[in-house]
């Protein structure tokens, strides 16, 4: 079966965001990490447009503005001026190395395949077979938070996690209701905000935003 | 409808007490308020309490049901006979304690006083409760009241560490007990909330269940019991409480866990097999010789009367197993007579464990010392005490014509109209275990020499002894009681056993039949065996009369005072009598390989040296040291989880959320 | 009406007190808010007792016996909390460890904190239940970091990005229900209706709703303090103020557990068999076993008690996972027994602490003799929490160990075990604290104590008299979850 | 019923006047045994006389109990001596007291003489006392097994039931007896004072047991207790003929048996003493420690006795 034009675009866009995903994971600088995550909104934006324009779900229109405008724009926006104020070093430390990470992540993306493909199958939406690669990028941003060491950095896999889990709404089943996206893009927006708080917050107390020095709180 | 009468009578003195308990919160200003009209109201209410179980007892069970409780369980009350008869044992002692307890308390302050008295009744009413009780919700929650106020009364002196230690391991092993008595009302329980003991009396279960029910059960009463090797709380938390207290604990306390499994196996249980009272017999057996072992040790005397409150219980045990070895076998008269026996003794021991301790009390409160080793002598400071005292000594040393000879002259009856058991080796075992009874009540008397000899007997082994005063007039008057009932019920048996058989009856389907009169006691036939202690003490009382008048008539009454012996050393002081841990040396010797014993020992240049030697029992190494050394061990392996590092938390959830996912495919 | 009443006035409230600038009697302000909410609550649960459940605002609401009751307990809970905070932050001000600029904030955020998990108890809508839990978490991020110690962000960040996370698991997982009820109820808003969910529920998909569940519970199940998922929740506790405490521990673990019983309904509609109630019995048991071997080794009390909640929403979990009428009664009836009982005692250790001058237990010493009341509280909520009768939380262990006994054997000897742990340490360390000789000195402030004994008459009228309308409630409750 | 009651009463008497022949007579033997002169058999007659006349004297701090205490053990002891049959298997008076309470009275006699031992408190009285409750705690088991093994055979616990059932049935072989009887010697020695637990003659007061309790008693309350300590030797003698050697005891009823039964008691009496001073005279006395080493062995064997019975005799 051949695909419409449209959806091949949509396919690739799936494919660029795991691509993006992989990317961030194997991303040691910080400013190199926010422009990733500034591509990967853009392409979650256009996928959700384009899914919108083919299947005529105007409210998905919304969603994209959404994205764009918070994803794309503000937050790097908000992330490069908070880097460059709070002066935190360009280099990013993992717990494991790099390679190793990348096979954990192959690992993670044929086991969501697998796991999205019985469900995929009795999907109704054009776009079902993307769901495997929204789980993927869910899994593979939670595997950034695990292995970075710096606050900034598991915020921008949480960030990604949520564009992986807009991904899957919009594939899966065209979007969630208007008021839930709307009521999760004003959650994500005010966690960014509160999480700037804490950033000025943590950095005054620690002199750093190296989360090896957030554990003292543990059993003794 | 007039059945009823005595059922609510019971609720209603339950409720009294209660309320005994808030007005006594009120009078938290007035302590002479509290003793002279709270504690005196109470002793009432365990006056009328007794009387109403003995209306009990005699008359046809009662049900009731009140509208508190959870939803589809209110609360069940029932008086039938084993209550009843339990509510005399808690009446009739209760009544003693409170009345000395009007007089013990008089000197507290009444802050602490007021506390004392909330906690004291509502421990009477938590215990009049779980006899009461008919269902499973009700029966814990009584149960549980009943060790949270006892708690709290053992912690009447919260100030010393040691007391604070006492009241912890209480209160969790009586805890532990309880979440056993949980499961075993779960597997009694019908499932969808029939938890009423009617539902569970009709119930099936298959052996395997009702076996785990009563092992779960004998667990549970078994802790509160102080069943050897759950026993570890009792000599901490008895000594710990004020004395009418711990007699309250060690007299009646003791004997609710004894009610519980009677209650259980016999009454709730449809199957009882053999083995299960194979195991009680064994457990009871090494309870009671390994309670009157320590003792015997012992040189604190309340400790010393706790463990000879393990022993008792011991017996009661032991008795128990035989009685469900019987009736499993289908000997109904002989479990009828073993059943007869154990109430008997757990009557017995309420009266003479009670006044041992409340007999303690007076003499700590006179001279403020528990520790035997600057005692003695007492007799002549306190001679109503010391007589009192001796009667309670002489009962529990199992000494005819007292009450606890009766007891234990059943039992051995029961023991020796044993053979014809279906199971060979059971034959064989029961005299061996006869054996270790006889022994446990030989060494009795050795402890109850040792207790009322050091204590009263001898010189004042300190100075200030001599301005010991004696108890006032209630705490005679309670003593008296108690010592009467120790005496009565020595006296007579026969009646006693009338009284107890619809008990029996309603626990074996059988009575213990007297072949005697109204004077002697002969369970099966004259021919095979029988007692009459009324002959018996008129005997003796006769014979000592007659005596001690020939003697002053032939001859004459003439006495000389004079210094004692002093074997040609003149220098004979108090110190040079045997001290508590002296007396006990022999029994320590004997059997050091079960104790820890912990010494102080004097510094040689010391001029009044004091030797100090404490054993204790080797249980809480070999049991329960393991148990903590494992439960730390496991804490700090869970306490890895937690080491702070954000990472691996976000793994736990990753690897969880993975582990979920392939265990749902 | 009275739904908006309930939703609107907390709501109101945190921006009121958000933007009216610092005043001195903001915390009466916040009491008198709390009071209201109270109010409108009390009305609603009184129509819905007298006239069933009921949808409002066009089945965006819908309120059935099950979420009134905790619409109830929350807002009794709330008002309860706002009358201790008044005494307590005016010591802690006092002391000059707050000023006003953080109590405004304090008093702002509990507003919009309570209003948020009263939207999470009444909506209808499976996304919007998502979405005023995770406005729930982000309005506590800042109450709990409030001290603005090392410690206190620590515990914050830790809470956020492990609640985070949690929570996305959770979109994820109502992803894939609305994408498993598009099919049947069509797409758009009423596919994430619950009540529509649940009227459809036997034709959704099996694979996809055993998968959501997965997520779901992760999800949820991370704000319930399930072990291994529990790690923000001492640190949490600890480091905050101890009335956010109160409210974390009597209320947020609740209404993430009120999500995840939400879910298994369905699931267990779905799937017709009980995987979702065997996956919630081993998180229970484990949360119950891990979380009685951590009391262990406790030094800090607010610590302690943050995994006694552990530990009793374990046991909750676990009742809800065995279902039935008898064990989900009982569910209900400890989630309410442990809101009450732990609230409680965290306001006699918030006052404990104060006087100590430290949260360290070797600290605390002897508080029956200069704060009797204070130490009778504790003593008496520890009793009360450690499920002694005739405290209430004792009927609802005493259903759920019993059941447990005569359902599911095998689990009894983890649930004993743990009991008799928990019990051991933690009456162990609270008995030296409340008696004993000391020379902690007595507070600047008459405590606050009537919210402590409120709550543990309570919870003692409760363990021995269920009112009938209550114990009503309480069954349709548990009719509802799959009884 | 009216003979019966007589009998009883003569038989106490015949108990309580013999009771100090049977000890000068064992006292004579066993000075003959060890090659001394002896002195006259009815010597214990005379100082129990003697002793009665005296004044008494008491320790300044002596109680009421230290008074009352020997007539309570003579009047125990005089019990005792009712129960057991000596010459006729007619006793109204037994079904008051069986072979337990028996034992309790010997328990009760103890105990107030340990008791009243400790009560002027002189180091040697306590000692005693201690002394005395440990040899008893391993003593009256043992003897409660001995009479368990006699009341299985018999199915009673009454003394004349037992009797009756060894002399008067049909002859049998009791192999748990000898078991029984060895044990019966052991504890006899151990309860009557008698060597090799302890020594009734000596005079040094750190081996002793019985006389160090006795130290502080004089004149008429000691010749009390002396009286009821050769009752006792005279009841546990007694015991030992109706539980090993019970023919010639007259079976009840049976009045033309009595004089011969009187006979047969003498003869089996003074076979007794002098088999007593014989075993006396070859065996030494333990340490205090050996004691209860000895008892235990006698305790065992009893319940040996017991177990024999099981296996053999059912």
């Amino acid at each position: 079966m051949t695909l419409s034009y449209h959806l091949q675009v949509v396919n690739l866009l799936a494919a660029l965001l795991l691509l993006i995903s992989f990317a961030m994971l194997s991303q040691r600088r910080i400013v190199g990490l926010i422009t990733l995550f500034a591509w990967q909104g853009a392409a979650l934006a256009t996928s959700t447009a384009i899914v919108a324009w083919s299947t005529g779900q105007h409210h998905l229109y919304w969603s994209a503005a959404l994205t764009l405008a918070l994803k794309v724009i503000a937050m790097p926006w908000f992330f490069f001026r908070l880097v460059r104020k709070l002066d935190v070093e360009r280099e990013v430390e993992t717990m494991i190395n790099i390679p190793t990470t990348m096979l954990i992540g192959i690992a993670l993306v044929i086991f969501s395949f697998n796991l999205a493909l019985p469900i995929s199958q009795m999907s109704g939406t054009v776009t079902r077979s993307t769901l495997g690669i929204a789980m993927a990028c869910v899994l593979l941003a939670f595997l950034m938070m695990i292995t970075r060491r710096k606050a900034i950095t598991q915020v921008l896999g949480f960030l990604s996690m949520e564009n992986g889990l807009f991904f899957a709404a919009t594939s899966a089943s065209y979007g969630m209701p208007l008021v839930v996206e709307m009521g999760v893009a004003l959650d994500v927006l005010v966690g960014v905000f509160v999480l700037g708080i804490f950033f000025f917050q943590i950095r005054e107390t620690f002199d750093s935003l190296d989360l090896k020095h957030m554990e003292k709180l543990k059993e003794r | 409808m007039l059945d009823l009468i005595p059922l609510q009578w019971a609720w209603g003195i339950v409720l009294y007490w209660l309320l005994l308990a808030g007005a006594s919160l009120l009078a938290q200003r007035n302590a002479a308020l509290i003793t002279a009209i709270v504690f005196p109201l109470g002793a009432l209410g365990a006056l009328a309490i007794a009387g109403v179980g003995a209306l009990g007892l005699a008359g046809p069970s009662a049900h009731f049901i009140l509208p508190i409780g959870l939803p589809d369980l209110p609360f069940h009350l029932r008086l039938d006979a084993l209550s009843g008869f339990f509510l005399v044992l808690l009446g009739g002692a209760a009544f003693g304690v409170t009345v000395y307890a009007m007089g013990y308390f008089k000197s507290m302050a009444a802050e602490q006083l007021s506390l004392l008295a909330l906690w004291y009744h509502l421990f009477l009413a938590g215990m009049a409760m779980v006899l009461l009780a008919d269902d499973a919700y009700a029966f814990m929650v009584a149960w549980e009241v009943m060790a949270l106020s006892s708690y709290f009364l053992v912690t009447t002196d919260h100030k010393i560490p040691e007391i604070r230690r006492a009241g912890f391991l209480y209160l969790l092993i009586a805890h532990v007990g309880a979440v056993s008595l949980l499961l075993c009302f779960g597997v009694l329980q019908g499932g969808h909330g029939a938890y009423t003991f009617d539902y569970m009396r009709s119930a099936e279960l298959t052996p395997f269940w009702a076996s785990a029910a009563y092992l779960l059960a004998l667990f549970g009463f078994g802790a509160k019991a102080g069943l050897v090797p759950m026993h570890v709380w009792l000599p901490e938390a008895h000594p710990a409480a004020p004395s009418p207290v711990s007699a309250l604990m060690s007299g009646v306390m003791l004997k609710t866990a004894i009610y519980g499994l009677l209650r259980v196996t016999f009454d709730l249980l449809n199957v009882q097999l053999a083995w299960w009272g194979t195991l009680a017999l064994t457990l009871g057996l090494l309870t009671a010789l390994y309670g009157v072992i320590f003792a015997a040790v012992q040189s604190d005397m309340k400790r010393l009367l706790a463990w000879s409150s393990i022993e008792n219980i011991g017996i009661v045990l032991a008795g128990f197993g035989l009685s469900l070895i019987f009736y499993a076998d289908g000997k109904g008269a002989l479990a009828a007579l073993t059943m007869t026996a154990l109430l008997y003794h757990a009557i017995n021991h309420a009266f003479f464990k009670g006044l041992l301790f409340i007999g303690t009390g007076s003499v700590l409160h006179s001279t403020g010392v528990r520790h035997m080793g600057a005692l003695g002598g007492l007799i002549r400071y306190m001679p109503w005490t010391a007589w009192l005292t001796l009667v309670g000594a002489l009962a529990i040393a199992g000494l005819p014509p007292l009450n606890g000879f009766v007891s234990e002259w059943l039992l051995l009856q029961a023991f020796l109209l044993s053979p014809g058991l279906s199971h060979h080796y059971l034959n064989m075992v029961i005299p061996v275990a006869a054996a270790a009874i006889a022994l446990a009540s030989a060494l009795a008397a050795y402890v109850m020499v040792k207790f009322f000899g050091v204590v009263f007997l001898g010189q004042p082994r300190a100075a200030n002894l001599e301005h010991a005063h004696e108890a006032g007039w209630p705490e005679r008057l309670g003593m008296i009681w108690m010592a009467l009932a120790c005496v009565l019920l020595g006296l007579f048996p026969v009646q006693v056993i009338v009284w107890l058989e619809p008990v029996v009856r309603l626990l074996t389907s059988q009575t213990m039949t007297n072949a005697g009169n109204w004077l002697m006691l002969a369970p099966i036939s004259a021919e095979r065996a029988s007692y009459a202690p009324l002959i018996f003490f008129a005997v003796i009382a006769a014979i000592t009369l007659l005596v001690f008048f020939g003697v002053k008539r032939v001859y004459h009454g003439r006495v000389r005072r004079a210094d004692p012996w002093d074997c040609g050393f003149p220098e004979q002081d108090a110190r040079m009598q045997d001290s508590a841990e002296g007396f006990g040396q022999p029994i320590r010797q004997i059997f050091e390989s079960f104790m820890r014993v912990e010494r102080e020992m004097p510094d040689p240049f010391d001029r009044a040296p004091q030797y100090r030697g404490d054993s204790r029992d080797k249980i809480w190494l070999l049991i329960y040291q393991p148990i903590a050394d494992l439960t730390a061990w496991l804490s700090a392996q869970a306490g890895r989880l937690q080491h702070g590092r954000i990472h691996w938390y976000l793994i736990y959830s990753f690897a969880t959320l993975i582990f979920l996912l392939v265990f749902t495919r | 009406m009275e739904i908006y009443w309930v939703l609107g006035i907390p709501l109101f409230g945190g921006l009121f007190l958000a933007l009216s600038g610092n005043r001195s009697n903001a915390p009466e302000i916040n009491a008198l808010f709390s009071f209201l909410t109270l109010v409108a609550a009390a009305v609603l649960t009184v129509r819905i007792v007298a006239e069933g459940p009921m949808m409002a605002g066009d089945s965006w609401f819908f309120i059935d016996s099950f979420n009134v009751f905790l619409v109830a307990l929350t807002a009794f809970v709330a008002f309860t909390t706002s009358l201790f905070s008044r005494p307590y932050m005016r010591i802690e001000k006092e002391h000059g460890r707050l000023n006003d600029k953080r109590l405004r904030l304090y008093h702002s955020s509990y507003q919009i904190f309570i209003g948020a998990m009263l939207l999470a108890l009444t909506t209808n809508n499976m996304g919007i239940l998502w979405v005023s839990m995770e406005a729930a978490t982000l309005a506590t991020v800042l109450l709990v970091s409030l001290y603005r110690t090392p410690a206190s962000l620590e515990a914050a960040w830790k809470y956020f990005i492990l609640c985070g996370v949690g929570i996305a698991q959770a979109l994820f997982g109502t992803i894939l229900l609305y994408f498993a009820a598009e099919k049947v109820l069509g797409a758009g808003g009423n596919a994430l209706l619950w009540t529509h969910l649940n009227a459809v529920k036997d034709q959704l998909e099996p694979t996809v709703l055993q998968l959501a569940f997965v997520f779901l519970l992760v999800g949820y199940g991370t704000k319930v303090g399930l072990a291994p998922l529990h790690n923000w929740l001492p640190d949490a506790h600890a480091e905050g103020p101890t009335p956010v405490s109160a409210v974390l521990s009597g209320l947020l673990l609740n209404v993430a557990l009120y999500a995840v019983m939400r879910s298994k309904v369905l699931v267990d509609g779905a799937l017709g068999n009980n995987m979702a109630g065997g996956l919630m019995m081993g998180f229970g048991l484990l949360s119950v076993v891990v979380a009685a071997f951590l009391i262990k080794r406790q030094t800090d009390v607010k610590r302690m008690f943050a995994y006694s909640s552990i530990e009793h929403m374990g046991l909750v979990t676990f009742a809800f996972g065995m279902g039935g009428p008898v064990a989900s009664f009982a569910g209900l009836l400890h989630m309410t027994m442990h809101s009450l009982t732990k609230s409680a005692i965290f306001f006699a250790v918030g006052h404990a602490t104060q006087s100590a001058g430290t949260q360290l237990m070797d600290g605390i010493r002897g508080l029956i003799r200069t704060n009797p009341t204070i130490g009778w509280g504790l003593m008496l909520g520890t009793l009360a929490i450690l499920g002694m009768p005739p405290f209430g939380v004792f009927a609802s262990e005493f259903l759920i160990i019993t059941t447990a006994m005569h359902e599911h054997p095998w689990a009894t000897p983890f649930l004993l075990t743990a009991l008799g742990v928990a019990f051991a340490s933690i009456f162990g360390k609270v008995q030296p604290m409340v008696f004993g000789e000391t020379e902690l000195p007595r507070l600047p402030h008459q405590p606050a104590l009537t919210p402590v004994f409120m709550h543990l008459g309570l919870v003692l009228m409760l363990g021995l008299f269920i009112p009938p309308y209550l114990a009503d409630w309480y069954r349709q409750a548990a009719a509802l979850l799959g009884g | 019923m009216t003979t019966g009651i007589l009998l009883q009463i003569l038989q106490t008497l015949l108990a309580i006047l013999l009771a100090p022949l049977l000890m000068g007579w064992v006292n004579q033997c066993r000075a003959w045994l060890q090659g001394r002169s002896a002195p006259p058999i009815g010597q214990p007659y005379r100082t129990i006389k003697k002793l009665f006349h005296k004044d008494a004297v008491l320790a300044h701090d002596a109680s009421q109990l230290f008074r009352f205490a020997p007539y309570l053990i003579f009047a125990c002891m005089v019990l005792a001596a009712g129960i057991v049959p000596t010459i006729a298997n007619d006793l109204p008076f037994s079904p008051a007291a069986d072979v337990i309470a028996l034992v309790g009275i010997f328990a009760l006699a103890r105990v107030f003489q340990a008791l009243a031992a400790m009560d002027i408190g002189t180091s040697f009285g306590t000692l005693g006392a201690r002394r005395e409750m440990l040899v008893s705690f391993l003593a009256e088991p043992a003897l409660l097994m001995v009479f368990f093994t006699a009341s299985l055979i018999s199915h009673s616990t009454e003394l004349p039931v037992i009797v009756q059932t060894l002399a008067h049935k049909q002859f049998v072989i009791y192999p748990s007896l000898a078991f029984a009887a060895v044990a019966f010697w052991m504890v006899s020695t151990a309860e009557n004072a008698r060597i090799p637990i302890d020594n009734p003659t000596t005079h040094l007061e750190l081996t002793m047991i019985h006389e160090a309790m006795i130290l502080e008693y004089s004149a008429r309350h000691l010749a009390l207790i002396e009286w009821a300590v050769a009752l006792k030797l005279f009841t546990y003698s007694a015991l030992g003929i109706a539980l090993f050697v019970p023919w010639g005891i007259a079976p009840a009823g049976d009045l033309s048996a009595l004089p011969l039964a009187v006979l047969a008691l003498l003869v089996k009496m003074m076979l007794g003493g002098a088999g007593l001073s014989l075993l006396e005279a070859i065996s030494a006395k333990l340490r205090l420690f050996r004691a209860p080493e000895f008892l235990g062995t006698a305790f065992l064997l009893a319940v040996l006795g017991m177990l024999t019975h099981f296996l053999l005799e059912i």
